[in-house]
């Protein structure tokens, strides 16, 4: 199935409901191919999935017109990744170490990007990217090209404690940019719980503070976001300024697939949050005649049939050659001699 | 008429928004406050809706700056003083100078550090910070010292399509005079011969290049004919025209105002004694402020930095070698 | 006269009164003749003053007790430092470049400090202290010694915009200190004013989203200030955790003596925020009885005799010598060789 | 029994807060988790109340050990990677390296910063800072190549009073073993010689020691023997050494993982061809890593960093030169 993207205002839209899902869908079913190639010991460097992230970070994607808007993924964004419009081979070229991934063998997995196609590769140092994406927005508005464009990024509980994360969303809201932060509070930074990291009751009370505007969500439930993000792009898209969205739920893997979260307790993970999104979202899919069930399963076989094949394609090509990299950090080539 | 090195700042930046439609600047107290320093006097006023106060966020400023010239624009950030930007390293060293690298896509912007220190700034008022820039890959770091080159070399930096780091040096502010911002025009990668000699090189930059130029005056009635090269830039480092000097002279003498370990001088000396052992004479020496904070106090600062006097017994050690 | 300092629950109280004004007078004179060295060339280095500031500053000092508190003043609060106990001769003997002053002509003007007496040195970097005051009452938490500690620092409106301050209060949050800070907004950052440095209507706003106490005040009104202030230091040290005060106020001076801030608008400076507090404070003495004006034109003599002594000791003292200074940034001395 | 070199961390830091009550614990994850690399693992359970998680907060995770230095006590800071430090850069350089000069009052932190390259680790989660501290006055910088250093040397890192940035190297946590942490416990300030020979003097530090000793041992089978001193800490540096070294060899290699504008290997040689200009045989060499961030691809970084292989390279031009 080709899914299309669907019109911008559409909470309550079939259409959309379906793009989100089928988003989540193709994040779940990658991210678990991942996982085993993991184990396998087939892939180089960490993974970090965003298990049980996707209804947000789906809906973020969903919500966004490549082309025209910016968005910057953060460790757990697979799903707003696909949403936005990244391929697939983009994702195991880099996992897989292929030369012809978007960062060549040169920055990996999570860290990929197409900032020429508004997806800003992230570097690790969490909270660094809001400014960037300030920045972009800031930049098209001297061009005089902003007008109906929004950028937004995925961010955890824990970069909320980050300088960074502050300086930039201030600043944002000074200069009125149309920026969606959407805090993704898991309740865990790597084993750090929430009640080690901030203090005030839900992150979203921030938002006064920043004179921006704030919405709570829950983030399991596909429904609730695609209201309140969308919301709040349609609010940032009409010059409402920065929006803060804190979406509530629970990482459904480890930090990265070395760890087995043993510290998340009992409670939380039999708790509300500790429900799967995507079972939740397929059950209201369901349920509103938005999709069959029997649809779903083709969508699913659908899926995994091209993430084989994008893992397949990604296996056989090459990666880099040492030989043949150019060493170099400048783009800029000095006729005279230059340093080392 | 004459023209000073802050006045050549302020006049690149005006040529480059005139000129160049992706230019804007960006920074605390710039717009019509004219910056600390006035290195941006009127410009706001000339040039609407391209100068930007920021807030205090040097960290956010980069991060704005980066995002900004990924989609095109080339902005100049100025950092208050070069000392605060130790707030924004992060940004500067991971997200401006692996970018291109990492995806390919440049990200052309310029920040400008005022460097150096000044009497009774203190510690953090007075730092040179090119030889911590140098030292990650993918940043130009440009050290200016004379009138024309204040001018020239910033709006060299504008035109790289790679992050530049361009230390302006705050004594030479309005100390450093010259009668137009005319000059050589050397591209950016290449040292100039400040003053020929053939009994030592005294290799210096920004500020330095003065006093060491002063040293070598004073030297001059004992018969000794020092050779001044100002690098201009420090990364890349235009070690073919030291090598040439020493080539000359046959002695080596690095100066720099940065704290001693490591950095600039360190870099010089290193690559000397290894491209050009067999020019030397006599052992390559490096002469550097002390390894303390730069103190706040005039007599200390004076004590602490390298002036005339301390560059000419450097010298002579070198010279009776 | 002997300033008593005065009871800590004073707000009310006559003497806590008298002992806050006392300070802002004795900080006013000194800033003066501080000022007036400045012009006539006197003073190397620059001179920031903290007129239309006193108000805050002293009330802050006064409401800690040295030997047990913590202070951490910023730029604007001699007020506070003589408040908290700081003598006239440690600021004249910095500024004047006496050896013999706290900071042996290592660092300069309002960075001087007496770390091992409570009051840290300030750096430059706005925001920084906030996070040093945090591991003071921390380590005092873990040495036991924390009870009925509180420790304060002022900031302006413009540190706000640091990461710094992001990262310090919030850890100072999650750790539940009794810290108060004081955002003196005296609406500009050197020339910038609060409009291009943060979007919230108050930044007292901000404190909700760090989960702490907040409170906001009149900083030109000596009573608002005593009962407010005091307030949140006693919530402090009582256990309250942190809290943020801010109080609204105008800079009477530059930003540097070397600045004449014709970048204020007119309206502001005539505005409410425009008022001298040290008249106001002066006028709500008299009133209230608690001192008359004989009495403070007693105080004035006095004050301005003792400033004039402490200028003319630290005029007289040699300034540091470098062929004795001890050029080492390591308290060790390493008797294998060291670098340099 | 074998011991590895997280084991001597962990160890040091057990040792540390059983023998001193002014040691506490301070960073991301280091609490019940044990850290990301397990060096506090069970610490919080054996010494409640002295081992804490901190927010990501880098910042005011140093602000807040200065803090507690003043107040008396010894906090050990890990950062999660070296890399994050960057984040924390003006804390460290400007507030804990300038506090005992501007006050007279030292301020002992130690911060531990797991540093430098492994496999697939990429650009931000592999670097080697120790040459952009060093360059700061009133920062102590070690740099530990055995399980007895690591041991020992946190040891007396935590006994300075002085700051410390102790960089331990990522890829010897696990694959270093030692038969217990005892050795020959050298004083910080000492460089040790860890191999013997006539031709040439290697210096090295941290991981490269060991890619040098490997070199060595591969040239031995050509009659060539290599003396490979390890530096032990970059600042101090013990030039003593070095210097005694190069004087029995006559030919200096400099190695370092770091980048290779200025920095450690840099500062080696411009102070051997200062000080030991007349023991030079042939020019001083240094080999660094290349001058781009640290690749993701192990192909890539395998070709980025010097590795034993390279270092014989490096090695035979500066014998047969
Ligand atoms: C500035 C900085 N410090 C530390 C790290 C190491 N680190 C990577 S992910 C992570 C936890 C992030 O937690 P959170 O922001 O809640 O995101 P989550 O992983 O829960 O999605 C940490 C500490 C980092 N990447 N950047
Ligand atoms: C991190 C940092 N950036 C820039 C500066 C330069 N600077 C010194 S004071 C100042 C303005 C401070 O404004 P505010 O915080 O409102 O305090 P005020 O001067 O108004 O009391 C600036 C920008 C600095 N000291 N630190
Ligand atoms: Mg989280
Ligand atoms: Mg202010």
């Amino acid at each position: 199935m080709e899914m299309q993207k669907p019109t911008l205002d559409g909470a309550t839209n079939r259409e959309f409901l379906r793009s989100v899902f089928h988003s989540m869908l193709r994040a779940r079913i990658l991210e678990n191919k991942l996982s085993s190639l993991y184990k396998a010991g087939k892939i180089v460097g960490g993974v970090y999935l965003g298990r049980g992230q996707e209804a947000v970070s789906a809906t973020l994607g969903t919500s966004l017109v490549q082309g025209r808007d910016v968005f910057a993924p953060l460790i757990r964004d697979q799903a707003g990744r696909t949403a936005f419009g990244e391929p697939l081979i983009d994702c195991t070229r880099t996992y897989l170490g292929s030369a012809q991934g978007p960062m060549r063998g040169r920055d990996g997995n999570i860290h990929r990007g197409r900032p020429d196609l508004g997806v800003p590769a992230m570097i690790s140092h969490l909270g660094s990217q809001v400014s960037l994406v300030a920045g972009m927005l800031f930049a098209k508005r001297i061009k005089g090209t902003l007008d109906g464009t929004v950028g937004a990024t995925c961010i955890g509980d824990g970069a909320s404690s980050t300088g960074a994360f502050h300086e930039g969303l201030n600043l944002a809201a000074v200069e009125k940019l149309p920026m969606v932060v959407v805090i993704a509070n898991n309740q865990f930074a790597y084993s750090t719980p929430n009640q080690r990291q901030f203090a005030c009751a839900d992150l979203v009370e921030k938002a006064r503070g920043y004179g921006i505007g704030g919405l709570a969500v829950d983030g399991t439930d596909l429904l609730a976001c695609a209201s309140v993000i969308t919301e709040a792009v349609r609010r940032a898209r009409q010059g409402g300024g920065p929006q803060l969205v804190v979406a509530h739920l629970l990482r459904l893997s480890g930090h990265g697939e070395h760890d087995d979260a043993s510290y998340v307790p009992d409670e939380i993970r039999k708790g509300h949050y500790g429900r799967d999104c995507l079972e939740v979202a397929m059950r209201q899919l369901v349920e509103h005649h938005h999709a069959t069930v029997d649809e779903i399963y083709a969508w699913q076989d659908e899926v995994a049939e091209e993430v084989q094949r994008a893992v397949a394609q990604a296996q056989q090509e090459p990666g880099p050659d040492p030989y043949r990299e150019v060493w170099s950090a400048l783009s800029h080539t000095f006729s005279h001699p230059t340093a080392q | 008429m004459s023209v000073t090195y802050i006045d050549a700042i302020r006049e690149a930046q005006a040529t480059l928004l005139r000129e160049d439609p992706r230019v804007f600047l960006y920074g605390q107290d710039i717009g019509r406050f004219g910056g600390a320093f006035k290195a941006t006097k009127g410009l706001l006023e000339e040039f609407p809706g391209r100068v930007f106060d920021s807030p205090i966020s040097e960290d956010a400023m980069i991060g704005l700056a980066v995002g900004s010239a990924i989609e095109g624009l080339r902005p100049i950030v100025e950092m208050q003083f070069a000392d605060f930007s130790s707030v924004a390293f992060n940004q500067i060293v991971n997200q401006a100078a692996t970018h291109y690298y990492r995806t390919g896509i440049p990200v052309p912007i310029t920040v400008r550090l005022p460097s150096g220190g000044t009497a009774g700034s203190g510690p953090f008022h007075s730092q040179s910070m090119e030889g911590i820039y140098a030292q990650y890959p993918g940043l130009i770091v440009l050290t200016p010292a004379s009138v024309s080159d204040a001018y020239h070399m910033l709006i060299d930096a504008v035109a790289f399509d790679d992050p530049v780091i361009y230390c302006e040096h705050k004594f030479l502010y309005r100390w450093l005079k010259a009668e137009s911002i005319n000059g050589d025009r050397l591209p950016i990668g290449q040292a100039r011969i400040v003053r020929t000699g053939k009994h030592a090189t005294v290799v210096a930059y920004s500020a330095m290049v003065h006093e060491a130029v002063r040293a070598a005056d004073s030297l001059l009635k004992d018969g000794w004919e020092i050779e001044v090269v100002d690098l201009r830039s420090v990364k890349p480092l235009d070690i073919d025209t030291v090598l040439a000097s020493v080539a000359r002279t046959g002695r080596l003498l690095a100066v720099g105002e940065a704290f001693p370990w490591g950095g600039v001088t360190a870099e010089v000396v290193s690559r000397v004694a290894d491209e050009g052992f067999h020019l030397l004479d006599a052992p390559p020496l490096r002469h550097n402020s002390r390894d303390t904070p730069v103190p706040y106090h005039p007599k200390l600062w004076a004590a602490h930095r390298p002036t005339p006097e301390s560059i000419c017994q450097s010298l002579r050690k070198l010279l009776t070698f």
